[in-house]
């Protein structure tokens, strides 16, 4: 629903002509913004001239609160960031740490933080996925892909004890080793969706009423996509093959063999079937970490409760669902963190909106910001 | 779905997606990276065929969903049936006990019994990292709590129950105790050690009252030959148990290498006595200056005592057999040391000495030539300063006094002079002292150093003299002269005969040699009520606790660090054998005491980190620190804050506060949320929140994975 | 008895028939719906969950009517009136069983064709009368979106016309012959396509496209004023299925006595599940997609299918 | 390409640079003086540096360091370009000419620092509402809204 | 409401209106608390167990409760995740726009009190109860789908004390316990008879 009265403006047309424009106000509580994006639209007719993202309706001082903390009291901070993949920003910020306090994780640490990110890949994905496809009107498929998403999330219940905001990544290791069982429900998981993406390529991207939606819409040039800092499925559905997963190998990574899904055209469709190949690789790379994963510690032993690292700074970041999110911390010393800046992929990401969105309809509007799948914890932090 | 790869060309892989792929520009290099690119695209054929294509897809569509419709529903059915959470699920919070409401438990038992309580304690995840970090598994945590409730007395008998000598390891305890004390993850540690002395020095003030010998309530007799840490512990378990015991010390004075090894700045002697004598009122009888084998044959012994204990300890000090190693003003540890705590004087006056080690021994060996009256005391080890196998604090201690530490130097030659005697030691530079599996082989490198001393002592290791013991029995030595002995029962090959202390584990701590004591007590009792030694015999659980990086302590309140123990001033205490510590004094014992958290005895002691840890500060708690009303009286969680990120219950060290499996909770009014003392004790049902979920809540999750 | 009392009492009756189909129709979509998403759908009230859109037509009359201040008031309250009363006319000329259609008129199929298009100026003027950005955008939308598939609509069921030689429908059912169902197959497509197109219902809901126009035409509408927006929604794709079970599937046919109509109605159903399961299979259509499948894909397949139909009338 | 190697690479072709390079951390830094960061940008763009990861800025206290991230994906290399501004007034020349991914995250500075970008389009709040007072990532904001956190740790 | 109010007005003053109230009064009851339609207000996290709800595993539909994005037709607020500042007049305009009767839940502890965004941030309302009137707070963080699920369920017992009638709305008990469980639906005093 709109929150301010919707204005008429008149616009001087380039021919020369003058259009009568409707301003139509999406957000910031919309079906299709995501959480809680305003777009700000000018209507010539059904097409969109200008499109002016306003955000910061979810800006809770993340950054300020982070500076009264200590270094383990961030952690839950971090959750609440980008809370459709909490596990990313846990183990940005615990990178970012351990880099800043010289903390060693162990090896099987390494292994469980990459299992956790792939499940979560796969879990974001779903999520966004799913709600690209309701933006479009396939309420369906967004179940669909939530099942997926669901299931993912019952095995994180199951090893971290929580649905959403898992705490799990901690400075120096993760917080629990896994269950018994949870292996094998792991691997059980990654065969059953290998189908379930199959049948929602099928059903969505096979769909001639979905290929006409995306195709050819809001289409981002690899030029554009490097200049504007666009990074992860957005990027790369641009053609640009930029993974920090290849491009500054982080964890124990170079260790499998997965591959980076581009695309050529860059449109909606590129970005969104991206994301749905990304799955299959992330089945691919949890298969190997859990194959090359072995018993050990799986958490740095003997840290103290207050961390204090030496008076400094560093930036660490990892390759989230939304691209490459990055955590600066700055120390002085205390043992709270002097400044913390998150890096959000989302962020820049979603600042493409205007330029993608001119031009095409009202209804592509949505569309184009589902394929940015932006998340407004990290956006506006 | 097609992959290309470039490079080392790997399998192509079906994805089960038709392919339509072509190339996309030219791959980007990058060193790390063997770039491959999926292609994501693919289109509709165009014309006829296309149309058809797109009808096809629609079809296809509907016959997915289809599917899925004739499919079972995945629905849980909810206010019927619930989905099974994890038990690692973080609900709502509660504490499972409180202080001034709910006892802390003594770890207390008979010496038959207590392995099986320790076990079964750490079974169930309630054993205090103090307790299982101390070989004698000591209850710290019980003594923590008797002397924060000002009942210095019971600590001391607690403590005794597993350490015979509270007094003497209160002073010379290496503390494993403190090592693991979880203290050290939220600041620093208890101390443990200067609390036990504080417990000897209140309990020598009423000792008199409460000592009475044991009643002997058995036949059998027990004969203890030495009567150092781990002969006297076996005694006092069999005392307790009902029989007599006699030990036998071939020196004048009983102690064995607590006195002769451990000089008396550190051990005043007067406390070995008292605490020996002790031992004596509770029924020991002490047979002084009789040396078995030489004064009485061990065989006699077997003929008059029911079974017979060799706690002889170690008495030979090694010499590494570098050239020049006979040569006057080269000893050995053992004798040094025993010089000097006997005579105290070991002939070092004026001289300059070299100590050839890195041990604890090595440390004590440097002090005492100190004391002594050397001129300059030099200590040589293989390892670094960092890797150095004595405790950091002994060293520190050392260093403070004056002793000055060479690292990575390995002997290589004793200079001698023309009269036979000492002038100095050639030393090899060491570069690594462990292989890469951990093993024991220095590499040394090519630099020498010479140093000029007049005296070089060597403590290098030790080694048992027992040939004058067993000589005239049928007790048999291994060719290095070591009784064969099973490790863990501590028996040997002759019935009747039991060996305990250094002689079975080489040179270790007191408190390891009480420990195998205790060990061979048990052992001992067995044998002697005719039941199979090694039945059902619990093998003492050694958990691995973490080392903790030392804490910052940077905006840590005063009265949340541990306190100080007072020490004479280094240029003072160089100079003689008195005390270098002070001990603590009543108030600042029990402020020491009030600091031990009592782990996990599932009692919320009040220690706050749950609130300081909170990312929300959504707990408050207040206690009253009077000894022997030290209540909790305020504990607040506001649900409403709460994020339920489980720091706080990770943090609690006593495992009070732990996650139920609650999770309905719904209020209608937002202060129905703020959980007070009361509401945090209450069990599930009947809780404020609605929609229990008794299933789960009395099986909370927490305290894994800390 | 007057024709006014007659009028009123068949309006009545017509009116709960309406209502009660809606009901179930909204039942049998959030139970199709459910099923296809894996899930139960409504399930507490009664059996099968049967009462529970009747406890929310309960609820929304008891709501409040909402009226926004800006709004053209007369406009505003008559709008979802204008729209639902020409479904509900529709409802008389369907030929429920042999010999008994309520309206029996020579127009009968033009009047199908023509009574419901004027639904959509209820839609325009619901849409414009809200003086909401969302609710403007979704009236015009349906405007356009209804008038082209009208004519689409129309096409489809002209087979018949050429085929009995009558617009009246009891003429129609006496000269159907199976081979009707092959010979119109392609018809019926179009017919089915554009009936959901005519109806607002998924992947052409784009006039109340929830996930951009929030609720589209009826954003502003609330309580009883919005379910009588569903009703017409509701009844418009029963009587859409009603007449191509009828009239594409021979409706009542073949059976005597009250099977017939029970026939009827169970094509109609099949239809209507079919509707439903369309729409939550596809994704919405983008308005300008939406007009190129009327007139580049529907209209010729329309025509072609009048061609087959003229080709083979010599012949009968 | 490693550290060392980027610093080679950097001094062999941009010798002026050479001396404010230094290695923090692991990480590459090249400070320089607030007149000459548009230039040295531009130069690492020349470089290479083809992406703009990060702006923000760091309250010193006595004065403001601005942080710029920079990546390129040719030479897999980042590097962080540092510049104090002083408080008094904060200005520093925009680079959203460089690389259009400043435009927002330039925003962002201002509305949390109040740093002024030269050039900047568009320079207007971006996550707080218009009409907030204050900065508040600035080390001393006020705002009576705020409610302190208890004070222990 | 002007229709259903005049209704209730008229039955509450006429004489042996009151039993007709009644039965009505259960009906409305009945009707509002099986279908109560959910205005989605979903800004954070607990958005995501909103949608998790209503979906297949959940399945919030089984209690007649979906969510419908438009206010006008919905009769509950779910208000779940952080409102800020700038974030709270657009939530206050939702809920006016929104058709009476309605109530608001608060799900998650940043909805009732901004949670762990309480202290040391410039920008979170400390809880909606600022500015709209919540019946039912959902403690967690986020709630688990079940736990929305049982503040619905809640819910409906607050609906089953109302009336059409303006003068028999019965007030809840909400006052603290002092122990055992909540007590409410119940008028006062009359507890104590017994």
């Amino acid at each position: 629903m709109s929150v301010e009265i919707e204005s008429r403006e008149c616009v001087v047309r380039g021919d020369g002509g003058v259009v009568e424009q409707l301003v139509v106000n999406v957000g910031p509580s919309h079906p299709s913004t995501h959480g809680v994006c305003r777009v700000i639209v000018h209507l010539d007719g059904e097409v969109v001239t200008k499109a002016e993202p306003v955000i910061g309706y979810l800006h809770r001082g993340i950054e300020k609160m982070a500076e009264n903390r200590t270094y383990l009291q961030v952690v839950p901070l971090t959750d609440r960031l980008d809370y459709v993949g909490s596990m990313y920003a846990n183990w940005a910020y615990c990178r970012a740490l351990e880099r800043l306090a010289g903390i060693r994780v162990p090896e099987r640490a390494e292994y469980l933080r990459v299992i956790v990110c792939e499940m979560q890949r796969i879990a974001s994905h779903m999520m966004s996925l799913g709600s690209a496809a309701a933006d479009s009107g396939a309420a369906t498929m967004f179940i669909y892909a939530f099942d997926q998403r669901e299931r993912i999330i019952e095995l994180f219940e199951e090893l971290c004890g929580a649905r959403l905001t898992y705490n799990y990544v901690r400075p120096g290791g993760v917080s629990f080793d896994v269950p018994e069982g949870w292996v094998e429900t792991a691997l059980a998981f990654c065969r059953t969706h290998r189908a379930a993406l199959t049948e929602m390529d099928r059903l969505y991207f096979g769909n001639v009423i979905a290929r006409d939606r995306l195709k050819g819409v809001g289409v981002l040039s690899a030029a554009d996509a490097v200049a504007w800092g666009a990074s992860g499925p957005v990027a790369r559905g641009s053609g640009v093959n930029f993974d920090l997963r290849k491009h500054d190998p982080y964890s124990v990574y170079p260790r499998f063999d997965f591959d980076v899904p581009t695309g050529s055209n860059g449109d909606c469709y590129d970005r969104a079937r991206v994301r749905l190949f990304e799955c299959y690789e992330s089945c691919r790379i949890l298969e190997q970490a859990i194959a090359q994963m072995e018993p050990g510690p799986f958490r740095t032993e003997g840290l103290p409760r207050l961390l204090a690292p030496r008076p400094g700074d560093a930036y660490d970041h990892i390759e989230s669902a939304r691209g490459s999110l990055g955590v600066y911390l700055v120390a002085d010393g205390t043992p709270r963190p002097y400044r913390m800046k998150v890096r959000s992929p989302a962020f820049c990401n979603l600042a493409l909106l205007p330029m993608l969105a001119e031009g095409h309809m009202l209804s592509d509007l949505v569309v184009i910001l589902g394929s940015l799948d932006p998340v407004f914890g990290e956006v506006d932090r | 779905m097609a992959v290309k790869r470039n490079g080392n060309g790997g399998e192509a892989r079906a994805t089960g997606v038709e392919p339509r792929h072509h190339e996309v520009g030219a791959p980007e290099r990058t060193p790390h990276v063997v770039p491959i690119t999926i292609d994501v695209s693919n289109d509709f054929a165009g014309g006829v065929g296309g149309f058809f294509e797109r009808w096809r897809s629609l079809l296809t569509g509907l016959g997915i969903t289809g599917r899925r419709a004739l499919g079972p529903a995945t629905t849980v059915r909810y206010p019927r049936e619930k989905v099974t959470l994890s038990p690692r699920w973080r609900g709502a919070l509660r504490l499972r006990g409180v202080l001034g409401r709910d006892d802390i438990p003594i770890v207390s038992g008979p010496p038959t019994g207590y392995n099986a309580l320790i076990e079964g304690l750490y079974r169930d995840d309630r054993l205090p990292p103090c307790v299982g970090n101390c070989p004698a598994n000591v209850d710290a945590r019980g003594q923590g709590y008797f002397l924060g409730e000002g009942k210095a007395p019971e600590a001391y008998e607690l403590v005794r129950e597993r350490n015979i000598l509270p007094g003497v390891l209160g002073r010379i305890c290496h503390h494993p105790c403190e090592t693991a004390c979880r203290r050290n993850y939220y600041d620093e540690p208890v101390a443990i050690r200067p609390l036990h002395r504080y417990a000897y020095e209140e309990y020598a003030k009423v000792a008199k009252e409460r000592l009475a010998p044991f009643p002997v309530t058995r036949e059998e007799r027990i004969a203890v030959i030495g009567s150092g840490p781990s002969g006297l512990a076996a005694a006092f378990d069999l005392l307790q148990l009902g029989y007599r015991v006699s030990c036998y010390e071939k020196e004048t004075k009983p102690g064995g290498a607590l006195y002769s090894g451990v000089p008396s700045y550190r051990l005043p002697r007067e406390v070995l006595h008292d605490e020996i004598d002790n031992l004596v009122a509770l029924g020991l009888e002490l047979k002084l200056g009789v040396e078995v084998g030489t004064d009485v044959p061990i065989d006699y012994l077997l003929g008059e005592y029911d079974a017979v204990l060799i706690a002889v300890g170690l008495q030979e000090s090694r010499i590494l057999p570098v050239p020049g190693h006979d040569a006057e003003g080269v000893t050995g540890a053992l004798p040094f040391l025993r010089d000097a705590n006997w005579k105290g004087d070991a002939g070092v006056k004026g001289k300059r000495v070299l100590v050839i080690g890195g041990g604890n021994v090595a440390v004590d060996v440097a002090r005492c030539a100190l004391r002594t009256g050397a001129s300059e005391v030099r200590l040589a080890c293989l390892e670094g300063e960092e890797e150095m196998p004595c405790h950091p604090w002994e060293i520190e201690e050392a260093l403070d006094e004056g002793v000055i530490a060479m690292c990575s130097l390995g002997p290589e030659e004793v200079l001698v002079d023309e009269a036979g005697s000492v002038r100095g030691m050639r030393m090899r530079e060491c570069i690594s002292v462990f292989d890469e599996a951990g093993r024991f082989a220095p590499q040394f490198g090519e630099n020498y150093t010479e140093i000029d001393v007049d005296m070089v002592v060597f403590s290098v290791g030790q080694a048992p003299v027992l040939a004058d013991v067993v000589a005239g029995s049928d007790i048999s030595l291994t060719e290095r002269g070591l009784l064969p002995v099973d490790g863990t029962l501590f028996t040997t090959a002759q019935e009747g005969v039991f060996a305990s202390g250094e002689v079975v584990t080489g040179p270790g701590s007191a408190i390891a040699s009480i420990a195998t004591g205790h060990e061979a007590a048990i052992s001992i009792h067995r044998y002697l009520r005719g039941e199979d030694v090694a039945a059902d015999r619990v093998a003492r659980p050694v958990p691995v606790y973490a080392k903790y990086q030392p804490a910052t302590l940077e905006g840590v309140e005063d009265q949340r660090r541990r306190i100080g123990m007072p020490m004479a001033r280094p240029e003072d205490r160089a100079k003689d054998f008195r005390q270098v510590e002070l001990g603590y004094t009543h108030l600042e014992a029990l402020d020491e005491a009030a600091r031990c958290l009592r782990c996990q005895s599932e009692v919320c002691v009040g220690c706050t980190f749950c609130a300081r840890t909170c990312p929300d500060y959504a707990i408050e708690v207040e206690r009253i620190d009077d000894p022997g009303a030290r209540t909790v009286t305020h504990y607040e969680l506001d649900l409403t804050k709460c994020c339920f990120c489980g720091l706080c219950a990770e943090q609690c060290p006593t495992d009070a506060l732990c996650h139920t499996g609650q999770y309905e909770l719904s209020f209608f009014h937002r202060d129905l949320a703020i959980f007070d003392r009361h509401e945090m004790l209450r069990p599930a049902e009947g809780t404020r929140a609605t929609g229990r979920d008794a299933a789960h809540a009395d099986a909370p999750s927490g305290g894994e994975g800390r | 008895m007057s024709a006014l009392a007659w009028g009123a009492v068949w309006g009545l009756a017509a009116g709960l028939v309406i209502a009660l189909a809606a009901l179930i129709g909204v039942w049998g979509e959030r139970k199709v719906a459910g099923r296809i998403q894996m899930r139960i759908g409504p399930q507490e009230l009664g059996p099968f969950g049967l009462l529970q859109t009747l406890s929310d037509t309960v609820k929304l009359v008891l709501k409040e009517d909402i009226t926004p201040r800006a709004a053209d008031v007369r406009v505003f309250r008559a709008a979802p009136l204008i729209v639902f009363a020409p479904i509900a006319m529709s409802f008389a000329v369907v030929p429920y069983a042999a010999g008994f259609v309520p309206l029996n008129t020579s127009v009968g199929l033009l009047f199908f064709m023509a009574v419901p298009a004027i639904s959509v100026i209820g839609v325009l003027l619901a849409g414009w009368s809200s003086r909401n950005t969302y609710a403007t955008i979704g009236g015009l939308r349906a405007a356009a979106q209804m008038i082209s598939y009208e004519l689409s609509r129309t096409l489809s069921i002209l087979p018949f016309v050429l085929l009995a030689g009558s617009m009246r429908p009891l003429e129609v059912m006496d000269a159907w012959r199976w081979w009707w169902i092959p010979l119109t197959a392609i018809g019926f497509v179009v017919y089915l396509i554009s009936s959901i197109a005519e109806v607002n219902r998924g992947p052409f809901d784009l006039p109340e496209a929830e996930s951009e126009l929030v609720a589209g035409y009826f954003a502003d509408y609330s309580g009883i004023r919005w379910a009588i927006f569903m009703m017409a929604e509701y009844g418009g794709m029963v009587v859409a299925a009603l007449f191509a079970a009828a009239f594409f599937f021979g409706g009542y046919l073949g059976l005597p006595g009250v099977l017939g109509p029970i026939a009827l109605i169970l094509k109609a159903t099949a239809i209507v599940v079919l509707m439903i399961w369309v729409k939550w299979t596809f994704p919405r259509m983008r308005p300008d997609q939406l007009m190129k499948t009327a007139w580049k894909v529907l209209t010729p397949m329309a025509l072609v299918q009048l061609v087959i139909v003229g080709a083979v009338i010599p012949w009968l | 390409m490693n550290i060392p190697e980027l610093r080679d690479h950097l001094c062999a072709i941009h010798p002026d640079l050479c001396p404010l390079f230094s290695i923090e951390f692991g990480d590459g830094v090249l400070s320089v003086p607030c007149e000459k960061l548009y230039d040295a940008a531009a130069d690492l763009r020349e470089l290479g540096f083809d992406r703009l990861g990060m702006v923000t800025a760091v309250d010193h206290g006595t004065e403001f360091e601005m942080v710029y991230r920079l990546h390129s994906r040719s030479m897999s290399a980042a590097i962080f370009l540092k510049c104090g501004v002083s408080r008094d007034e904060p200005r520093v020349r925009s680079l959203v000419d460089l690389w259009p991914a400043a435009l927002w995250q330039e925003r962002e500075a201002y509305d949390m620092f109040g740093i002024e970008f030269e050039g900047h389009p568009d320079l207007r709040r971006i996550l707080l509402p218009e009409g907030w007072e204050g900065f508040p990532l600035r080390k001393d904001y006020c705002d009576d809204r705020v409610v302190r956190r208890p004070d222990y740790i | 409401m002007a229709l259903v109010d005049r209704l209730g007005q008229t039955l509450d003053s006429g004489s042996g209106g009151g039993i007709i109230l009644t039965s009505v009064d259960a009906l409305a009851n009945w009707s509002r608390g099986k279908s109560l339609w959910a205005m989605p207000m979903g800004t954070a996290c607990c958005a995501m167990e909103l949608i998790a709800a209503s979906f297949n595993k959940f399945d919030f539909d089984r209690h007649g409760t979906f969510p419908r994005p438009d206010p006008r037709h919905t009769d509950v607020m779910v208000v779940a995740g952080t409102i800020t500042r700038k974030m709270a007049p657009a939530v206050k305009r939702l809920y006016e726009q929104m058709a009476d009767p309605k109530w608001v839940i608060a799900m998650g502890n940043c909805a009732i009190s901004g949670g762990i965004f309480y202290y040391d941030t410039y920008s979170v309302v400390r809880g909606v109860d600022e500015f709209l009137p919540v019946d039912v707070y959902i403690a967690g963080c986020p709630p688990r789908p079940e736990s929305l699920q049982d503040g619905v369920l809640r819910l409906r017992e607050i609906i089953a004390t109302g009336s059409i009638s303006p003068d028999r709305v019965r007030e809840a008990v909400l006052t603290l316990p002092s122990s055992g469980a909540v007590s409410f639906g119940k008028r006062p005093g009359e507890g104590e008879a017994r």
